[in-house]
């Protein structure tokens, strides 16, 4: 049926609209959380395309003026807002919008890195561990339960310490939680396929170890890879948000939605776009990433599909 | 059985000692300790004077072996910002935490486990769909948004309860609430897939078949073997806890450790640091090491092993 | 063991194989305080266009067996001979070459293939790990193999996960056929199969053989599959062959209690059949601490004084008939 | 056999499935009669829909993709179909029991087997209170459990399979049943120790007066417990018969071709008969029979109708074309 669909793929165009149509139908994408996260991606790379006005430029003559989208309609006579400035800006008049667009930059960057890092080292870790058991499995799962079960909140003091606050500091916190949650999964998947009888096939016709790595079993956790990175991203990205949060990150000023709701904080009651808007965003944001991610464990992982 | 929690022990015993080991790590390799006590204007005599008197001109091992002395007596030094022991900060904010995270682990039990059973049980009736879409909220929503969202509306908007520092029972709910609530979200989604996946399995198949009210395949049969995956959970859940309970505690004031290591970090206020993480660091790895005692104790497999 | 006359012709032969898994304790240290006697002591031999079958209940130690002759599992002690050269002895190529020769088909047929290789690469796997092969060679001889096992030429360029079970089983065969081996290790080959493929299977094993004259170690549970399919069966309790005969002397003449009752629990094939009737009492003891003597001896119905304390050895009765028990 | 009022009698039993992929037919018009203290055989391959047949007789189809959606099951005259949960409850256990397949996860491993039996054993009226725990002991003696009294404290995971699947019976006849179904009971247990459970749900039976219906996918089975035999493919029963006459004359094409390829024990055979193509898929289920894109008999009539039930001998039928 594939070979089909590619023929026809060639040979008219219409066809080829109407199958990539019929075919993303039949995935049952989640429309919603798809758009959400093109929208992250797409302020995250193009920032400087999307706005004009530098999120760090302070403007005392225009601050707290209010969300315009909102005051327009809602707000009363003595509302302050300006159509230049769609969602307000802080108190010291920096531009909430631009704000907002480069603080996906920053979670985006942040969780990317954080997370590309977690991932490759846990999978590393995983796969060894799981392939060559005994003790090096002992080991590797030892710090891994260590690095899962203790509290973030006490690695990123420790770290702060080490190195001050920073990006760094974010990025190093995260990877240490998450690449123990790759190792564990990855490591479990591999002693399943480990036991399972076309390895033993492989080795039997003298395949290599590191061929049975690449060939047998790598290919098999890619999904369970793909299924944990999606449900990571939210977690990681809410993560980030809260070191950030608590000054534990960035330095205050910089254009990051954890640091944009401890901005608001203290006034709040005046002020309540500069707190309300950076943490629905990551609200938003996580909450598509977690959608999403449910629906790839839901299409990609075989034992729910065997069922 | 024995032999499981003496393993489970010695593995605490372990992750509380590479915990010590970070913490002196990072003291003793970031700056100088004694630099940050005399500020910058100090003289150089009085620099190597304070030096020798902390002890800070001897090799690293042995002010390793001093440091470990000083933690198992608890001794952590005096805060030079706040001018006492350490210890006696600790102690006297140590309470504070305990209570809200106490509140808001029993919020994330009473209410996770009973909504996520049920959820499986009366599974996508509008009580599953409303269980599932609270649990999603739950995860992703950031703490320490929400205690601020709420302390805009039910303090400033409203006026109903108070918004920050300790007090009454009033002053509870809302960091108790907001602190628990993503355990509780995390207790409703393994609840309730735990609880379906037993509901499926060939001994409920067969509590069915010999004829036993539903109330008994439920209660009896399925919930005990639900509740052991949940068990496991919980202690995880308490890291989450920890981690949650700075953010919340910052934010509503409440005069915890939370709080204490924050402003311990910003000031650079080592003894408190030092004091602060171990504690926590203690009191986390107790309660997972108590959590799978429990959890042995209900699993028989491993209580007969 | 006998050594005499057709040696030449022996596939393989095994000699007083053991296989004894430590099993350990301790929380810091770990000590071993015993070991699993999975295979103790087994011996047999399997001649060209053979079919040997070992017979045995859960834990006997069949698998065991099949899996050191694979060079799955290191034999704790014993020998294991190739066309009459011990393994151990082997020359890093012609070890090569023994790992060619002897290939496998195991019983779950989802698990032994990969569910993200093409079925053409699964079953040329073998052949490319250790042959040099051009691409039109190898095509070729894919398509040959294919055909041999009564699948289609073109089926190679899919994957697994669009056949069903029976026809899973016949790519693991043309995968296992395409060294051109000496010895197939068949591990319940059918009992994961429905009923009305099950014969599919047997019959085309059985015409492979006649072809190509390899000699299959069968392991099963299932004695009638077992009678169909073998010219010698070995009966297997605890580790260690309890009685080995040619197919029909076994099951007209089955002379070990154990045996006996095995035939006599194996299900009838018509109502009107009538067995001696066996029940054996108690349950199958642990490998980890096998009975004194006879390890049989607490559930025979035929005990003797002796039977508890001294170890019986396998003694030929009848031409190529031998039991190990000390009624005979 | 004296004329006698049938324990259970099943009649037209039709049990659906609805998926995304469409209308699964399961059990597809399944009738028969069970007598007081025989036992009746019930052959299929997977997927033929022998196990639902007796989760449907059971109540227990699992929810909400399968439906009952037709058929009476009597037993002794009074429709199950028609009984409310409640009701049903009531019946299960006391009535008609089943042992399911596995050993290994019929018992909860949280609970003791003792704890497990005199729970059952609480549920009637007439046994409450003291004696529960030696009731249960003289159950576990029953089904020959060596020392019962130490056992009864055991938890599922410290006794072997067969003991277990002991266990199990044990539960199933605690409520003096008149119906006990056994799912593919003895499947996986070891060969010598299905013998012993045969053999004491045949004593079992003897003392009871219990009437068993056997599900299996091995002839051997029905060949050493059963009196009667229905046979079952893609969710249709295709025949039905003494155990004597479907050995000796097996009348459906799928019958006689399953008998001719199952290996024999008893005798050498020369070359099995081998039955081509696959069982077929149940939400695309052929016109006609289901059976004849298989059998070697095929004829016209066969893609275009289902056959209708024919008379080969005393109460032997089968549904086939090729027999009228």
């Amino acid at each position: 049926m594939a070979a089909v669909t590619s023929v026809t793929t060639t040979a008219t165009r219409p066809g080829w609209l109407r199958q990539m149509r019929t075919k993303t139908r039949r995935l049952k994408l989640p429309w919603i959380p798809v758009a959400i996260v093109s929208t992250l991606v797409i302020c995250a790379i193009f920032a400087e395309v999307l706005t004009s006005v530098d999120p760090r430029e302070i403007n005392m003559l225009e601050a707290r003026m209010s969300p315009a989208v909102i005051s327009e309609f809602f707000g009363g006579a003595d509302a302050n807002y300006s159509w230049s400035h769609p969602l307000g800006t802080d108190v010291m008049g920096r531009d909430m919008l631009s704000r907002l667009i480069y603080g996906a930059r920053t979670s985006v960057l942040i969780s990317l890195v954080a997370l590309s890092f977690g991932m490759v080292v846990g999978t590393t870790l995983g796969l060894i561990a799981g392939y060559r058991g005994k003790w090096v499995d002992a080991l590797v799962m030892r710090f891994a339960d260590a690095a899962l079960g203790f509290p973030t909140i006490l690695v990123a003091m420790i770290i702060v310490v080490l190195l001050g606050a920073g990006m760094l500091n974010i990025v190093l916190a995260v990877m240490l939680t998450v690449w123990a949650r790759f190792a564990r999964m990855i490591r479990g998947d591999v002693l399943a396929i480990r036991e399972l009888d076309f390895v033993t096939q492989a080795k039997i016709a003298g395949v290599s170890a590191h061929m049975i790595i690449a060939r047998h079993i790598f290919p098999n956790i890619v999904n369970t890879l793909l299924v944990i990175t999606s449900l990571q991203i939210g977690q990681v990205i809410l993560l980030e948000a809260s070191l950030s949060f608590l000054g534990l990150g960035l330095p205050p000023g910089e254009a990051a939605w954890g640091i944009m709701v401890a901005e608001g904080r203290t006034v709040i009651v005046d002020v309540w776009w500069l707190s309300l808007l950076p943490g629905l965003a990551i609200t938003i944001v996580v909450l598509a990433f977690n959608f999403f991610g449910d629906w790839m464990r839901d299409t990609m992982d075989p034992k729910l599909r065997r069922a | 059985m024995q032999r499981y929690i003496l393993f489970r022990g010695i593995q605490a015993l372990f992750t509380l000692w590479i915990l010590s080991l970070a913490i002196f790590l990072s003291v003793h390799l970031t700056g100088d300790p004694a630099q940050y006590l005399l500020g910058s204007e100090a003289g150089r005599t009085e620099y190597e004077q304070l030096k020798k008197n902390l002890g800070l001109d001897r090799p690293l091992y042995i002010q390793y072996i001093d440091f470990m002395g000083d933690v198992v007596r608890a001794d952590f030094g005096k805060s030079h910002i706040l001018g006492r022991s350490a210890r006696e900060v600790l102690m006297e904010r140590f309470p504070a935490t305990l209570q809200l995270a106490s509140a808001a682990f029993l919020i994330a039990l009473v209410v996770g486990i009973p909504l996520g059973i049920v959820s499986a049980v009366k599974r996508d009736t509008p009580i599953d769909m409303f269980a599932k879409f609270f649990a999603v909220l739950g995860i992703a929503t950031p703490g320490f948004w929400i205690a601020i969202m709420l302390i805009l509306l039910f303090g400033a908007i409203l006026g109903w309860l108070p918004t920050f520092g300790r007090g009454g029972l009033d002053h509870f709910v809302l960091p108790s609430f907001v602190l628990g609530w993503a355990a509780m979200a995390g207790m409703v989604r393994l609840g309730r897939s735990s609880m379906l996946e037993v509901l499926d399995s060939e001994y409920v198949k067969f509590a069915r078949v010999k004829g036993l009210s539903e109330r008994l395949v439920i209660f009896k049969h399925a919930l005990k073997n639900a509740i052991i995956p949940l068990l496991t959970f919980s202690g995880l859940t308490l890291a989450g806890l920890l981690n949650g309970s700075v953010a919340v505690e910052v934010v509503f004031a409440w005069p915890g450790i939370g709080r204490l290591m924050l402003q311990g970090i910003q000031t650079r206020d080592f003894p408190i640091v030092q004091a602060t993480v171990l504690a926590a660091g203690l009191f986390y790895i107790l309660t997972a090491l108590l959590v799978d005692i429990l959890y042995a104790y209900v699993n028989p497999k491993i209580r007969y092993e | 063991m006998s050594q005499n006359g057709a040696a030449t012709s022996a596939v393989i032969s095994v000699e007083n194989a053991q296989k004894y898994f430590p099993v350990s304790k301790g929380v810091v240290v770990r000590t071993t305080i015993g070991h699993v006697k999975a295979v103790d002591g087994v011996s047999f031999e399997i001649k060209q266009g053979e079919t040997f079958s070992l017979v045995g209940e859960s834990g006997c130690g069949k698998t065991t067996t099949a899996r050191m002759i694979l060079q799955v599992e290191k034999p704790t002690a014993g020998i294991i001979k190739f066309q009459g050269n011990d393994l151990a002895t082997l020359r890093s190529e012609q070890y090569r070459e023994y790992r060619a020769s002897v290939q496998a088909v195991f019983q779950d047929p989802w698990s032994s293939l990969n569910p993200r290789m093409r079925v053409g690469s699964i079953i040329m796997e073998p052949l490319l790990t250790n042959r040099k092969l051009s691409k039109g060679e190898a095509k070729e001889k894919l398509e040959s193999l294919l055909e041999e096992v009564g699948l289609h030429s073109f089926q190679g360029d899919y994957y697994p996960h669009e056949f069903s079970g029976g026809q899973r089983q016949r790519i693991a065969i043309a995968r296992a056929l395409s060294l051109q081996p000496k010895l197939i290790v068949l591990d319940e080959p059918v009992s994961a199969l429905d009923v009305s493929i099950r014969a599919q299977i047997m019959n085309l094993l059985r015409d492979l053989q006649e072809r190509y004259g390899v000699a299959y170690l069968l392991i099963a549970h299932n004695l009638a599959t077992v009678r169909y399919m073998s010219h010698n069966v070995g009966v297997m309790y605890l580790g260690k062959i309890v009685e080995t005969a040619p197919t029909h002397e076994l099951f007209t003449n089955p002379m070990h209690p154990y045996t006996k009752a095995l035939i006599s629990a194996a299900l009838p094939s018509h109502p009107d059949i009538q067995r001696e009737d066996i029940v054996l009492s108690g349950e199958i003891p642990s490998p980890l601490n096998p009975p004194s003597g006879c390890a049989f001896h607490p559930r025979c119905p035929f005990v003797l004084d002796r039977c508890s304390k001294e170890l019986p050895v396998l003694k030929e009765l009848k031409p190529q008939h031998e039991v190990s028990c000390h009624l005979y | 056999m004296a004329k006698q009022a049938p324990v259970l009698e099943v009649q037209d039993l039709r049990t659906y499935f609805y998926t995304r992929t469409g209308v699964v037919k399961a059990v597809d018009g399944v009738s028969f009669s069970l007598m007081p203290g025989e036992t009746l055989g019930i052959v299929g391959e997977s997927g033929s829909g022998k196990s639902m047949t007796a989760l449907s007789i059971m109540g227990l189809v699992p929810k909400p993709a399968g439906k009952t959606v037709g058929g009476k099951v009597l037993l002794d005259g009074e429709d199950l179909l028609q009984k409310s949960n409640s009701e049903m409850r009531q019946i299960r256990g006391r009535k008609i029991c089943m042992i399911l397949q596995d050993p290994m996860t019929s018992l909860n491993p949280v609970y003791t087997v003792g704890n497990q039996l005199i729970e059952t054993l609480r549920m009637r009226e007439d046994a409450r209170g003291h004696g529960l725990k030696e009731r249960a002991i003289d159950l576990l003696s029953k089904v020959k459990i060596a020392s019962p009294e130490t056992r009864i404290g055991n938890y599922p995971h410290q006794m072997s399979g067969g003991m277990r699947q002991r266990v199990v019976g044990a539960i199933a006849i605690s409520g003096s049943p008149k119906v006990l179904i056994a799912d593919e009971a003895t499947t996986s247990l070891d060969a010598t120790i299905q013998y012993q459970y045969l053999q004491l749900l045949r004593e079992l039976q003897k003392d009871t007066g219990l009437s068993i219906i056997f599900i299996t996918h091995d002839f051997g089975i029905v060949a050493k417990m059963c009196d009667r035999v229905a046979v079952m493919y893609a969710g249709k029963m295709v025949e039905f018969a003494p155990v004597r006459d479907l050995f000796n004359k097996p009348s459906h094409p799928y019958t006689e071709a399953l008998m001719r390829s199952v290996p024999n024990v008893d005798e050498e055979v020369d070359k099995l008969y081998a039955i081509e193509g696959q069982p077929p898929a149940l939400d695309k289920l052929p016109v006609g029979c289901p059976f004849a894109p298989r059998c070697p008999y095929v004829f016209d009539r066969c893609l275009h109708e289902y056959p209708t039930s024919v008379t080969v001998g005393e109460n032997h039928h089968a549904h086939c074309w090729k027999l009228i």
